[in-house]
């Protein structure tokens, strides 16, 4: 590299990111891959629409996206008491909607029994629908808000940073909104366009009316070829999730800045098929609920080769459901399986196992050969199978990979049962475990590998059910991370779910616009949307 | 012959498919004369015409030789030195009148787009005169027809019209009188004797009917497996025929006996 | 020197015929220190995102598709050429039923048709068993567009003199339709032979977004193209990695020599 | 009379080939799956009714009954990956897909006939191989790296859409039509034509493509068949919100309501298309 570029790269460091003198106006433009499906702000179920909800409407409290920590949003402060059953909000006086009515606690009310509604389909609203009793939301005073649970509920301000508030009194319902930023125009299939909202609270420390950008173009596009090369011509300012041959290539253009933010909270696991119901032959379901066998797997995949090939390192072997990007909830203790597929071979021959030539049998003479599902068109996880197919050759096990389109491998993996083994990747939003528990509690629909059991099938799943309850019903944090601390490592000792990499998050960014303060938790580049602005002369006019 | 000939011919061709067509073809077409070319079906009497005019890679053919045309050579002209000459000085007629006509075009505009091909004054004039002299009506209704729906005799006549638009110093008529009927074919060929007379057109007639081409032309030339066997007047040829093939042909003509046929005892 | 067009083609079957020794490295052995690698002495054409062999990826995948697209395109014209003929031959009624199914099947999803059928098929079936019935549908399923062709081809033909000729000597129908008819045809269904060959080596690829294609780890000409579209992404100039162009150049050599060999015999007869 | 048996016809190809498709994608897998499944935080509850609604239409006769009921009041139903009304989906994209559609055709004629012509005239000739071999070119090359290449130089992706289909129509316009004009240049009038020293243009704007029009034109009925289906490529690569990636999302999403409305439009376009292609050849012979 020349002097010249590297000063370049220098310059171009995270420490540009922070402001100058700062500029109004302009407008950001970027991709979504898809169209958000639901503007109501409490229907949301995909990403896209969480985005522009994040960005047209205010929550009580946020989460900010860097230190992982609540912040106060709507309300100035909050108190749990009554040992966690219950939680008090005090509310900024004199705010306003984007259509100029008023805010304060009836508004708060008027949202929580909106989600009371059992029609409504969205992760935020069910997890206000306690399975027993029911949610009472009180004003104390025009600005105080209390909200009770029937049970316990872990972390509960935390529920709160995803409720946009919405309306009591605005005939506009739910499009009058807190946020930054309001709807301005939205073409199906194309594009949505956001106009700064006059009436956002928020002003930053000179007094200054935030925020300082005029609007936000969010086009739809799918193909990331495109998006990339409409970001190098200037036509979009960021681009996030960035897969990482595309990050290597950014990072040799001098005009754009490249950013790795490090391991993101998403996985990409494996698991095998230990449904009782499952049609599959008896001695694979013997094979896939040994212990032995599936820690074996686990050995013979090199997960260093994975991080190194299919993420040209960025990517990091992954020890379990919880990301060392999650600062608080990461088990650091716990190390990613060994490769050793050697030791791997004398754990499975101790059960029986025998080579005969290339080829791996089991005690009763089965050739150990198994298929693994996975969706589609994913050229990483496609990657990620042919490496595991060759991985586990070298222990004679015959590895089929049958790729195929979403609804169909739902219907399996949900449905049917009708497969042995699952690759697929798991994107994580949320950083607290409870969260999870659709996925640990051997009852829920997400416990991939048996999911709604009647009981425990199992000793160590009876374990993490006991588990997955202390920590939900602990108040101290410590103790509650103690709590899922236990179950990661039952996890990393059973491997129920083989995890293999925590991939790197990777962004690039104009530098041009100015305050990102990009994180690992999405939306990674915008969550601090109304500090962001353009340097000076950069900015796009609003159209 | 002390005359120059206004068309010259020595030849060869080839066809990708087939082989040699035309081997050594050797012709000579004296002004106002009518050349006969007689030769089995096959024997590649077309592929000369279409030879003469550069048209042969229509059929997929290549020739070599040497084609002079009042003096200048056709093998080595240009595509556009030959299109003003195509129609204007040397002109076809084809076998099959009604597949000749283009089916999508009034008769009218296929005569006036053949005179505009050549030039820029107004041929009216020029069209009708010759409309009456191939004895074909001249008013508007006929103009206006299409070619499907002539007759095929009044088709030739339209083909032979247009050929002599332009008073043209070659005609080649290639077995223009074939699919013809006795009487329709008689009065065409008095059609290419009068043109021959008035216009004083050379003409090179192929066809395989030795009486047809007998009865109009001055001399005959016989092409037999790529070659030309014996040239001659017609009396020549019919009374002293010389090359064996010649012979066989002449035979061939039936003659008129008006003998009944045994009736055949059932 | 007119020989060439086959003698090429001689040469690249047998290339491919050679493709275990050729290419000794197979197209499944991941050479993990040599990732998306150009050219080099042991990799001819590179390697891919996995540090597979690309070379041997060409040759093994030519195999497959050689093999397989033709016999595809043979069975849709095949289907086209009896299914267009016989609406044009046959009488009114059965003219407008298959004219009728035509445009119905023009209209219809198949996808799901091939997505029920790879769903029906066992889990650990062979991935070259079940690319041969991926093209196997694909075949059935393109008769429609170049059977409404044919009956207009038909049609044309019917109006003939031999066709006349034919009737005028009293030959049955049936005859008359596979001596007459389909011979004449033949130009209309080579066209049709010429077109579907790379569309259906292309659709192969085009299904792999729904995991129609073949499976990993075997290559076919439809994936190997399919790489192109992510490396061309214009992050680089497209043709910096020329040796991806492989394929596409490998497949219009092949279309183009086939095409010109075909007009030669049909030149000759 | 006619008109109305052909009306008729299009009417019946459009409702079987409606209860075909209904039928082809309820019994494909994973139609009662749905992606929001894989959310670990929707309660059983939730889950339950979202099976419900879509096990309903698994009684093929009742459920397009009800359809065709619905569509008879002019409502095509809601979809359900959109959550929004399948007619407004379709009136929002029908114009972007026929204006590409439209553009494509004329430019895929055009670049198809020419490379035709040209080929025409120079039988033969190493131009003609070339012009073979470009058509060769433009069938092998796939359409994602096609549509990555025009992004290149050009910078809408509307625009890239309508080059993608054009030049995807353009191999078979050329093939077909050359077949066509080489049988046209062969025929005794064109020889006839060119004996009277016509100019080659003359000869192909008045005696060439006149007689082959009516066969050019039943090609071009066709050929906005063949657009509409390689349509569906193009804007979902290039994301080009049109019918062809609407199809292609509710595809992928299972989405009765929306791709049985979208079979009902591309039976009506292709079936009037090959009527409209029939009904000119039938007059070509006739007349």
């Amino acid at each position: 590299m020349t002097p010249f570029l590297l000063a370049f790269f220098l310059a171009a460091s995270p420490a540009e990111l922070t402001p100058g003198k700062i500029q109004t106006g302009g407008e950001l433009r970027f991709a979504v891959p898809s169209e958000p499906k639901a503007l109501h702000p409490l229907q949301v179920t995909d990403e896209s629409s969480e985005l522009v909800r994040y960005l047209i409407s205010g929550s009580l409290v946020r989460l900010n996206r860097v230190t992982q920590k609540i912040e106060p949003e709507l309300a100035e402060s909050w108190k749990v008491t009554d040992s966690g059953l219950q939680i008090t909000f005090q509310l900024r006086k004199g705010l306003k909607f984007s259509d100029g009515a008023p805010f304060d606690a009836a508004d708060v009310i008027f949202t929580i029994n909106k989600l009371m509604d059992k029609s409504l389909v969205s992760p935020i609203a069910e997890s206000f629908r306690p399975a027993v009793g029911s949610v009472i939301t009180k004003a104390i005073g025009p600005n105080v808000v209390s909200v009770r649970f029937p049970v316990y509920v872990a972390g509960m301000e935390r529920l709160f940073s995803g409720l946009s508030i919405l309306s009591s009194r605005s005939p506009l319902k739910e499009a009058a909104g807190l946020g930054p930023f309001m709807v301005a125009e939205s073409k199906a299939g194309a594009h949505i366009r956001l106009a700064k909202n006059p009436n956002y609270w928020r002003k930053d420390a000179s007094g200054r009316q935030m925020p300082y950008l005029d609007a936000i173009r969010i086009e739809f596009l799918k193909n990331r070829d495109i998006e990339l090369l409409r970001f190098q011509k200037g036509e979009f300012d960021f681009v996030s999730n960035i897969e990482p041959e595309a990050y290597e290539k950014l990072k040799a253009n001098p005009t754009v800045t490249a950013l790795d933010l490090g391991a993101s909270l998403d996985t990409q696991q494996i698991w095998f098929n230990q449904t009782p119901a499952a049609p599959i032959g008896a001695h694979k379901k013997e094979w896939f609920t040994s212990q032995s066998f599936r820690l074996a797997i686990s050995e013979t995949i090199n997960r260093k080769d994975m991080a190194r090939v299919v993420y040209h390192g960025y990517g990091v072997p992954a020890v379990g459901p919880v990301s060392p990007g999650n600062s608080f909830w990461y088990a650091s203790k716990l190390k990613p399986a060994e490769f050793q597929p050697q030791a791997a071979l004398a754990r499975l021959q101790k059960d029986g196992f025998k080579m005969f030539g290339d080829q791996l049998k089991d005690k009763q003479g089965n050739a150990v050969e198994f298929t693994i599902v996975t969706n589609a068109g994913n050229k990483v996880r496609e990657r990620l199978a042919a490496m595991i197919q060759a991985d586990l050759r070298q222990i004679g096990i015959k590895v089929t990979v049958a790729a195929m389109d979403f609804p169909s491998l739902i219907e399996r993996i949900m449905r049917t049962f009708n497969y042995e083994a699952c690759l697929l990747g798991l994107v994580n939003l949320d950083l607290d475990p409870s969260s999870q528990s659709n996925v640990w509690l051997s009852s829920g629909s997400s416990h991939a590998w048996n999911p709604n059991q009647k009981t425990p099938a199992s000793p160590w799943e009876a374990e993490i059910d006991k588990l997955m309850r202390q920590q939900g019903s602990e108040v101290d944090p410590n103790k509650r991370k103690a709590s899922f601390d236990r179950v990661q490592e039952i996890a990393a000792q059973q491997t129920p779910i083989i995890y293999l990499i925590n991939k790197h998050t990777l962004v690039a960014t104009s530098p041009k616009l100015k305050n990102l303060k990009p994180a690992i938790l999405s939306p990674h580049m915008v969550w601090n949307i109304e500090e962001l602005y353009f340097a000076e002369g950069a900015q796009r006019a609003a159209k | 012959m002390g005359i120059i000939p206004v068309l010259s011919v020595m030849l060869n061709v080839d066809y990708s498919g087939k082989g040699r067509v035309l081997n050594g073809v050797c012709l000579d077409l004296a002004p106002g004369e009518i050349l006969g070319l007689v030769g089995q079906s096959g024997s590649g009497k077309s592929t000369l015409a279409l030879s003469i005019l550069r048209l042969l890679s229509f059929k997929g053919g290549s020739d070599s030789g040497s084609i002079l045309f009042r003096g200048n050579e056709l093998l080595g002209a240009s595509e556009k030195q030959m299109r003003k000459l195509r129609g204007n000085q040397i002109s076809l007629v084809l076998q099959s009148p009604l597949a000749s006509l283009n089916p999508s075009m009034r008769i009218g505009r296929q005569l006036f787009e053949a005179w505009g091909a050549h030039s820029n004054e107004n041929g009216a004039a020029t069209i009708m005169e010759t409309l009456r002299q191939v004895n074909l009506p001249t008013d508007e209704a006929f103009l206006n027809r299409y070619p499907r729906q002539l007759s095929v005799g009044l088709a030739q006549r339209v083909l032979i019209a247009m050929a002599v638009l332009h008073r043209p110093a070659v005609l080649l008529a290639d077995e223009p009188t074939s699919a013809l009927d006795a009487l329709t074919q008689a009065s065409i060929l008095d059609l290419f004797r009068k043109v021959n007379r008035e216009y004083g057109t050379a003409m090179l007639f192929v066809s395989h009917d030795l009486l047809a081409v007998a009865s109009l032309c001055h001399r005959i030339a016989i092409l037999h497996e790529g070659q030309i066997v014996e040239t001659g007047t017609p009396r020549e040829i019919f009374e002293t025929p010389r090359h064996e093939y010649t012979r066989t042909l002449v035979n061939a003509i039936p003659t008129l006996r008006f003998e009944t046929p045994e009736r055949v005892q059932v | 020197m007119k020989r060439l067009p086959e003698i090429l083609l001689a040469v690249l079957v047998l290339v491919m015929l050679c493709a275990p020794w050729l290419a000794p490295n197979g197209y499944e052995k991941q050479s993990r220190d040599f990732i998306a690698v150009g050219p080099t002495k042991d990799f001819l054409l590179g390697t891919d995102a996995l540090g597979r062999d690309r070379f041997a990826r060409l040759l093994f995948g030519s195999r497959l598709s050689l093999l397989l697209a033709p016999a595809a395109a043979a069975v849709s014209v095949f289907l086209a050429a009896v299914i267009g003929a016989l609406a044009a031959f046959s009488g009114k009624r059965l003219e407008s039923a298959i004219i009728f199914f035509s445009d119905v099947a023009l209209s219809l999803p198949w996808l799901f048709l091939l997505l029920t059928i790879r769903g029906a098929m066992p889990l650990d079936i062979r991935p070259e068993v079940s690319i041969v019935i991926t093209f196997l549908v694909l075949g059935l399923l393109g008769w429609a567009g170049p059977a409404r062709i044919v009956r207009a081809g038909v049609r044309l033909i019917l109006k003939s003199d031999y066709i006349f000729q034919a009737k005028a000597m009293g030959i049955a129908p049936s005859r008359t339709f596979f001596r007459y008819i389909l011979p004449n045809i033949k130009p209309l269904l080579i066209a049709q032979f010429w077109i579907s060959l790379p569309v259906f080596i292309l659709s192969e690829a085009n299904l792999g977004a729904l995991g129609l294609s073949v499976s990993e780890p075997m290559p076919s000409w439809g994936n190997l193209l399919k790489e192109l579209e992510s490396q061309t992404s214009a992050l680089e100039h497209p043709l910096a990695n020329w040796q991806l162009l492989a394929p596409i150049v490998l497949l219009v050599a092949v279309v183009s020599l086939l095409q010109l060999s075909q007009q030669r015999l049909k030149g000759s007869s | 009379m006619a008109f109305l048996r052909t009306l008729g016809r299009v009417a019946l190809v459009v409702l079987v080939g409606g209860l075909l498709a209904h039928a082809l994608i309820v019994f494909a897998p994973g139609y009662s799956a749905d992606e929001r499944e894989l959310d670990p935080g929707l309660t059983a509850e939730t889950r339950e009714a979202m099976l419900k609604e879509k096990s309903q239409d698994s009684r093929l006769i009742s459920s397009y009954s009800r359809f065709l009921l619905g569509l008879s009041h002019g409502d095509f139903g809601t979809s359900r990956s959109l959550g929004r009304p399948v007619r407004e989906l379709l009136s929002d994209r029908l114009p972007t897909t026929l204006t590409t559609i439209g553009k494509a055709v004329v430019l895929g004629w055009l670049l198809g006939l020419s490379l035709a012509l040209v080929c025409c005239f120079k039988t033969g000739s190493p131009i003609e191989s070339a012009g073979i071999m470009t058509s060769n070119l433009l069938l092998c090359v796939p359409a994602a790296v096609l549509a990555l290449l025009l992004l290149i130089w050009v910078d809408s992706r509307a625009t890239a859409a309508v080059w993608v289909v054009a030049l995807a129509l353009t191999p078979r316009v050329f093939r077909y039509s050359y077949n066509l004009l080489r049988q046209s240049y062969d025929s005794p009038h064109i020889l006839l034509a060119k004996a009277k020293g016509l100019g080659p243009l003359r000869i192909l704007f008045h005696h060439v493509l006149p007689p082959a029009a009516g066969q050019l034109i039943a090609l071009a009925g066709v050929s906005v068949s063949l657009g509409l289906s390689a349509s569906i490529p193009a804007e979902v690569i290039l994301d080009v919100p049109g019918i062809g990636q609407l199809a292609w999302q509710a595809a992928l999403s299972r989405d009765l309501p929306l791709l049985v409305s979208l079979t009902f439009f591309v039976a009506l376009v292709g079936t009037t298309a090959n009527a409209m292609s029939d009904h000119l050849v039938e007059q070509e012979a006739s007349s």
